[in-house]
């Protein structure tokens, strides 16, 4: 027994010794060290052939030129595209991350059919043909009832070829309900038509300003082609160009201009036309502009011999120093300071749109800015603004419409712009989810969603996705699943942008025309057709004058054959541009006087005295006492197209933290409400509330809450949904006055302890 | 039912009983190891960790047992070396609590870091200049060393040394004990300073940063300075604290006296180090450096003033001042508080050179930033306390741990 | 760790940490092994068997 | 510029105009999609979110409408400190971070690293992460990522390299082509090279034809905590006062830009 424990302990030792001596142990531990480096769930990322592929990225509303790095057929990289016109060699932080977009898993793969309820969706795959096949079947019987138009189109733009096939597929069914999704160039739109008198898109010659005033405008924002105004506020800072900022937070854009002008909210309009009087007064107007091309500078009389006020007097009268001072918080001598400043200048331009300019705003107020543009001369001059010949590459012959379709197309349009109420307006789908609300019956019964997100990107949001409920059936044109597609009875699944040819038109405030080409990046990862093919083949299979109008096989021939002669070159070079100069004011403008216009009168009715221009804030003062504004950020989107993942990592922690937004407020604020820094707060609006965290800023003023706009999706993709509040479930649309466009700019809001 | 085991001429609990400490002692245990296996194998985000915080709770942790467990070394150091013999009857005890406070060091460092099968990396790539290679390097020779002090304690139990080769091993390791303990106490002395170092030689973290002597802060020598100063003293608590429980003398009260007093004058003249060092740091160190003393103290809402008071008067001055007086350490009130006050001075002096450290901004935008941990923290923490009251349960009751226990508790 | 590696350089500071690190490391292996051979020559000689005579050492 | 100018070692380094930088997060998304950096659901706790590069927000302090914010683009500094022995180097046990002596550049072995952490602690300007998760990519997204920079695996550090597979494949090219030297635009970071403001520039520290050896010799230029002695080789120039003397640690006394431990 002693013996055989003896020699079973020297065995144990002498075994441990050989093991320990052996190269066994430290194999192993070797072999453990490099398993650790190569853990079978670390992905490893293949080698490959590396290619750069040009093209546009569409994901943003200006489009960004990118270029594409691949490794055989993935792509891994987005850059910006050198040359390509605005956006030079950078890209926005949407654009550059669009590969997360591409290979999203929330991509839809397939045409889906929800067999659920609106509520809680059961989606069905079906084929192509299946799904053509449903949708035309429903819009043949809506044509056979006479009801063509109770088809209505949302399409995220009115520019490019896709739109143009929507409305001219609408045209075709006889519909006049195609809407675009608003944004501030619908204001300057009108802006140009009422003062211009000319149809066009407004275009600033920023590289060649040399002082500038942006009227909340958010330059670093994302307003404009963003990267082209990163670049020329640079640019203007080299050139040691003067930027002034008017914005009621301390935006980026505030923050990095030369002076910021903290005015009280929604004075902005007024601030302008307190210059404007500065500049009148003093006489420091650009006096050959003023006399030979404008009407109704000074008083006038008519054939009648009746005394109509002229704008000079007008603003004189009306806008004194010391009233502008005192609405806006603004000192005297400093707007003094400014209005001489700007008018001295020798290429002076003024920006208008609040924000990345989502919503238009108050056409009152674009007039009011625009209008120093005008006294200081600086209208179709270098360094100005001008007014931009919308792009015209879009040659169609008419749409035929048959019987049915005229009698649709004569009926009013269901949004009301083009209609009594709103005759300078083309489209208000701002105003649809009222209208629809309030019916016995929703008037829409087919709705077609193409390139927006209308759930997300519309004011009251809740009540939008209220009026979708209501819409019988809903077709959705996306590439992701979003919050409108989630509401839809079918979606026809676009290729992503990286996998499809599209034409991007000229971005806004452009001084040249800018046609690029989106093209297939990689290969086509899904069975998706673009929404040009899908609607070809519905066109194809209602048959008549609606094919008929449809003379195309398939988007990339229309794409091909729009282009004409143009084609070969785009194809090639990514891009087709074209100077433009501006006429000189003796031809500019198409008003009945073919002079320059400071007021129209249209606009009679609203000319009050001392009037803001600016809409009032939905809200009693009692209930609310706080005002929200929204803010936005280059880090977020705000458009049809949500955040990636990468964005989301970019996000501060002011302004997201776990699932809440982050708003902003004024220590004074917060102690009056007893509110402390990081903590939650239920913040409530007329039209609804959220639960949100509270950020002690000085960049607010007191009585304000500053909140971010571009969170709160929802949604299948993990990475951005639940992710806090939507602004637009808090804010109501406040129609314009002249334009019925949504000059909303805050609420009125409580924020209480939560 | 094990009295077989037990050694000679002492008397110990029934085996029942034990058995019940054991399994309840076993429980916590086993809930550390719990969370042990859950860093381990999730990763670290189980703990509240994060990028401003990548030395927490377990690094504190760490630093206070290897302090606490400078009692080993020091002992040796003072009965092999400057040859305090009467410290033979408290050394076994001291070397116990040391094997413990090394030996949890090491498994803390194991899960403390990202890769732990990567971790031999410290020894295989060493960097020489990194204050932590030397940290490691040492803390393994001397955890050796500690093995060596510990297997003859081990083979004394009463069967073990029934085999020949088992009772002439530690015979001969007993022989040339000094020689290790010599070792011991170089390798102590480095890796005590180095634990200082890799706080002082911050130079980007101004409230860590000090100045000193070639390679090595201040900072190096007030850790080994404290470890020799404040480790006796846990070695005192922990006696005391196994006395109470176990209802016996184990220690005569002349030996505690000598290693208070030694304690007592090494924790006096630490801390009139530690002030100087605290002073010119506070004028000369941080202002060089554009911060003021009070910037570290004030802007946030746990770390105040109040700690520098806690850790220099309380837990330095007063413990050493009642040390180094006959009347402090023949009163036994006032000589447990002190070594209380000593034990929780000196790990509140590594709880800010670690996680102060973290939390005070450098950047002049930058915030503060707290932590607390995540249970598993502190379940990983508390793992080696129910260890080494498991081990002195263990050792105590089958190994002649107290020379003096016969003697002091004679049995008919 | 040891000369030859890449790391390895030939400067005062390897040479002093790695040589008082060799040097701590020889003497405990070196006491290490002295008290195992030793102990195995007693053990084969018949030392310690008998009891009494190990204790009174610490 | 002489021969021997030219084989003198490369100071890489970044001159960031903090007047230009507008906070648009660009070369934050740019590096993100540059060196695979992982990303998690919530990233909203800046203090476990990897940001290579990391947009600091600063203030003034002032009250509404004096108020004023500047935005500070953070990569890693790259710091050469006292002969090479920066922070995070001098510090790490297993030698997994370097100071290249040939570019200056501060690299990162993330299969040598092993999560100890050191180099965090001692990096005042938390540009080094640790990686407290596995890196998951949504299914089908790991397609996106690139073979120039390795994935990196949970419980290891990582930081910002300069792009410096980008100076390899450049190194590369033009060792093909028969040159040893880089002209100043072969070489540019992710991040700059991202910019739509122009706001960073990148070049030899060292070479006086580059951009910005001129440019961090302007008046308003200024380092990250200089008088730590970190001797960044990332320089930042702002016009605002307030904003250099955000830069670094300042006594009341002291006047900005005065106080700098000699380099």
């Amino acid at each position: 027994m002693k013996i055989d424990r003896r020699s079973f302990l020297s065995l144990g030792v002498g075994a441990g010794a050989g093991i320990a001596l052996s190269p066994l142990p430290w194999k192993l531990t070797d072999d453990l060290s490099i398993w650790t480096q190569m853990w079978p769930w670390t992905p490893v990322p293949k080698d490959g052939e590396i290619r750069y592929v040009n093209s546009v990225s569409t994901l943003c509303r200006c489009g960004c030129g990118i270029k594409v790095r691949k490794v055989d057929d993935r792509a891994v990289k987005i850059e910006g595209q050198e040359g390509y016109p605005g956006s030079d060699g950078s890209a926005c932080a949407l654009c550059m991350s669009g590969i997360q977009r591409l290979y999203s898993p929330t991509a839809i793969r397939m045409p889906l059919k929800n067999t659920g309820t609106k509520d809680a969706p059961l989606w069905q795959s079906v084929t192509w043909d299946a799904a053509i096949r449903e949708i035309s079947e429903k819009l043949g019987k809506l044509r056979k009832e006479g009801k063509p138009q109770a088809l209505a189109c949302i399409s995220g733009s009115d520019k490019g070829t896709v739109p143009a096939l929507f409305r001219r597929f609408l045209q075709a069914y006889g519909s006049p309900n195609f809407m675009s999704m608003p944004s501030y160039e619908d204001a300057y739109e009108m802006t140009l038509k009422l003062m211009h008198g000319t149809d066009s898109a407004v275009g600033f010659d920023l590289e060649n300003a040399d002082y500038v005033i942006s009227f909340g405008s958010g330059i670093l924002e994302g307003w404009g082609s963003s990267v082209r105004m990163f670049k020329a506020k640079s640019a203007w800072k080299d050139k040691k160009v003067k930027t002034v900022q008017v914005d009621t937070r301390l935006s980026n854009s505030a923050a990095k201009a030369d002076l910021w002008l903290a005015v009280k909210p929604g004075s902005e309009s007024l601030l302008a036309l307190g210059m404007a009087a500065v500049i009148i007064s003093e006489k420091l107007y650009d006096k050959k502009f003023a006399d030979q091309y404008t009407f109704a500078f000074d008083s006038w009389k008519d054939a009648e011999g009746k005394e109509h006020r002229g704008f000079k007097e007008f603003i004189l009268e009306n806008y004194s120093l010391s009233y502008v001072a005192r609405a806006t918080g603004i000192e005297e001598s400093q707007i003094v300071k400014i209005a001489k400043e700007f008018a001295g200048a020798s290429a002076p331009i003024a920006l208008c749109g609040r924000g990345q300019g989502n919503t238009p705003g108050s056409v009152h107020e674009f007039m009011a800015v625009h209008a120093l543009n005008a006294l200081a001369g600086n209208i179709n001059q270098k360094g100005g603004v001008w007014a931009m010949p919308k792009d015209d590459y879009i040659q169609w012959d008419e749409a035929a419409t048959d019987g049915i379709a005229e009698k649709g197309l004569e009926t009013p349009r269901i949004d009301g712009a083009g209609t009594e109420k709103y005759p300078l307006s083309k489209s208000l789908p701002h105003r649809l989810a009222a209208i629809i609300n309030a019916a016995e019956k929703s008037p829409v019964e087919v709705l077609l969603v193409s390139g927006a997100n209308p759930l997300y990107s519309l004011p009251d949001s809740r009540a939008v996705k209220k009026a979708f409920g209501r819409i019988p059936f809903i077709v959705s044109f996306a590439s992701h699943m979003d919050e409108t597609s989630e509401m839809a009875d079918m979606i026809l699944p676009c290729p992503s942008h990286l996998e499809r040819y599209e034409d991007v038109p000229t971005p806004a405030g452009m001084i040249r025309k800018v046609t690029g080409l989106a093209r297939p990046v990689v290969r086509p990862q899904y069975n998706r057709k673009n929404a040009g093919d899908s609607l070809i083949l519905i066109a194809k299979a209602l048959g008549g004058s609606i094919a008929g109008s449809f003379p195309w096989a398939a988007y990339e021939e229309c794409l091909e054959k729009t282009f004409g002669d143009k084609w070969k070159t785009l194809k090639e070079t990514g891009y087709i541009t074209e100077d433009f100069s501006p006429p000189y004011w003796d031809a500019a403008f198409a008003t009945p006087s073919k002079k320059f216009a400071f007021m129209s009168e249209v606009c009679a009715g609203a000319e009050k005295k001392g009037g803001t221009g600016a809409a009032k804030p939905e809200g009693e003062e009692n209930t609310f006492p706080l005002l929200l504004i929204p803010f936005d950020s280059m880090r977020l989107a705000c458009g049809p197209v949500a955040p990636t993942p990468f964005m989301m990592k970019t996000v501060s922690d002011h302004m997201l933290k776990g699932k809440y937004t982050v708003v902003e407020i004024h220590p004074e604020t917060a102690q009056k409400y007893g509110l402390k820094e990081g903590k939650n707060a239920v913040l409530s609006t007329p039209k609804g509330e959220a639960e949100v965290k509270v950020h002690l800023s000085r960049r607010t003023a007191p009585g304000i809450v500053a909140m971010p706009r571009g969170l709160g999706h929802s949604g299948p993709d993990e990475y951005i949904s639940g992710k806090g509040s939507n602004f637009n479930e808090l804010i109501a649309a406040v129609e314009d006055p002249v334009s019925g466009l949504d000059a909303a700019w805050g609420i009125r809001a409580k924020l209480v302890k939560a | 039912m094990d009295s077989a085991l037990i050694p000679e001429g002492v008397k110990r609990c029934s085996f029942g009983k034990f058995m019940v400490f054991i399994s309840i002692v076993s429980a916590v245990l086993l809930w550390g190891v719990y969370a042990m296996l859950l860093c381990w194998l999730k990763g670290l985000n189980q703990t509240n960790m994060n990028d401003y915080y990548g030395f927490a709770l377990w690094i504190w942790a760490d630093l206070a047992v290897i302090a606490l467990g400078g009692g080993a070394f020091f002992s040796g150091f003072l009965k092999y070396l400057v040859g305090k013999d009467e410290l033979k009857n408290i050394i076994n005890y001291a070397v116990l609590i040391g094997f413990i406070c090394y030996s949890s060091a090491l498994l803390i460092l194991a899960i403390d870091i990202g890769q732990p099968l990567r971790g031999w990396f410290i020894f295989w790539h060493a960097n020489v200049h990194s204050m932590l290679t030397e940290v490691a390097f040492c803390l393994s020779c001397y955890f050796g060393v500690l093995c060596i002090e510990y297997i003859p304690l081990v083979l004394e139990n009463r069967q073990l040394n029934k085999v020949p080769f088992f009772h002439n091993f530690a015979h001969n390791l007993h022989e040339i004990m000094a020689v290790f303990a010599a070792t011991g106490a170089f390798l102590s002395f480095f890796h005590q300073g180095s634990l200082g170092g890799v706080a002082g030689v911050l130079f980007g973290r101004p409230f860590a940063y000090r100045e000193g002597v070639f390679v090595w802060p201040w900072t190096f020598f007030l850790f080994t300075w404290s470890a020799a100063a404040f480790g006796p003293c846990f070695t005192l608590s922990l006696t005391k604290l196994l006395e109470k429980i176990s209802g016996k003398k184990l220690v005569k009260d002349n030996v505690i006296e000598l290693l208070a007093k030694i304690s007592g004058w090494m924790i006096f003249t630490y801390t009139i180090a530690k002030i100087a060092d605290t002073y010119y740091w506070a004028v000369v160190t941080a202002p060089g450096k554009g911060q003021t003393l009070m910037e570290f103290y004030t802007g946030n809402a746990f770390y105040g003033i109040w700690i520098l008071v806690l850790e220099v008067i309380i837990g330095g001055l007063i413990p050493g001042l009642i040390l180094i007086t006959n009347k402090g350490r023949k009163n036994k009130y006032l000589l447990t508080t002190a070594i209380i006050l000593a034990c929780i001075g000196v790990s509140v002096n590594r709880w800010v050179m670690v996680l102060q450290v973290m939390a005070v901004p450098v950047m002049p935008f930058d915030t503060w930033a707290l932590y607390y941990p995540s249970w598993q923290e502190v379940a990983t923490t508390i793992l080696p306390v129910a260890y080494g009251v498991l081990l002195i349960g263990i050792s105590y009751r089958y190994m002649p741990i107290f020379p003096q226990e016969r003697e002091l508790n004679p049995i008919d | 760790m040891f000369p030859g590696f890449f790391e390895w350089i030939w400067d005062g500071g390897h040479m002093l940490f790695m040589g008082a690190l060799w040097y701590a490391l020889s003497i405990i292996g070196m006491g290490l092994t002295f008290c195992l051979i030793k102990s195995a020559i007693e053990t084969q000689q018949g030392k310690g068997s008998h009891h009494g005579d190990g204790h009174g050492h610490h | 510029m002489s021969a021997k100018e030219q084989k003198k070692a490369k100071r890489f380094g970044m001159v960031i105009d903090l007047d230009k930088c507008t906070g648009c997060g660009a070369c934050m998304v740019a590096c993100m999609a540059e060196n695979n950096v992982p990303f998690k659901k919530d990233e909203s706790n800046k203090l476990d979110s990897i940001t290579w590069m990391r947009v600091f927000k600063l203030t003034n302090g002032k009250e509404y409408p004096d108020a004023d914010v500047c935005y500070l683009p953070r990569p890693c500094q790259h710091c050469e400190g006292h002969d090479g022995h920066s922070p995070c180097v001098s510090v790490c046990p297993a030698t997994a971070t370097d100071y290249s002596r040939e570019t200056g550049i501060v690299s990162q072995i993330y299969t040598r690293c092993f999560g100890c952490r050191y180099c965090m602690a001692a990096c005042p300007y938390h540009a080094r992460y640790f990686n407290w998760w596995d890196p998951v990519w949504p299914k089908g997204m790991e397609k996106m990522l690139s073979p120039d920079v390795s994935v990196r695996m949970r419980g290891i550090v990582e930081k910002c390299s300069f792009c410096f597979h980008r100076y390899q494949r450049a190194m590369d090219k033009a060792h093909l082509e028969g040159r040893r030297e880089l002209a100043e635009n072969e070489y540019q970071t992710a991040c700059t090279q991202a910019c739509p403001a122009g706001a960073i520039t990148f070049g030899d520290l060292n070479n006086p034809g580059h951009a910005v050896y001129k440019l961090k010799q302007s008046p308003n230029a200024f380092r990250l905590l200089e008088r730590l002695g970190t001797n960044t080789k990332v320089y930042y120039v702002s016009e605002r006062e307030w904003v250099r003397r955000a830069g670094d640690n300042y006594l009341a006394h002291e006047k900005t830009g005065q106080v700098a431990a000699a380099h």
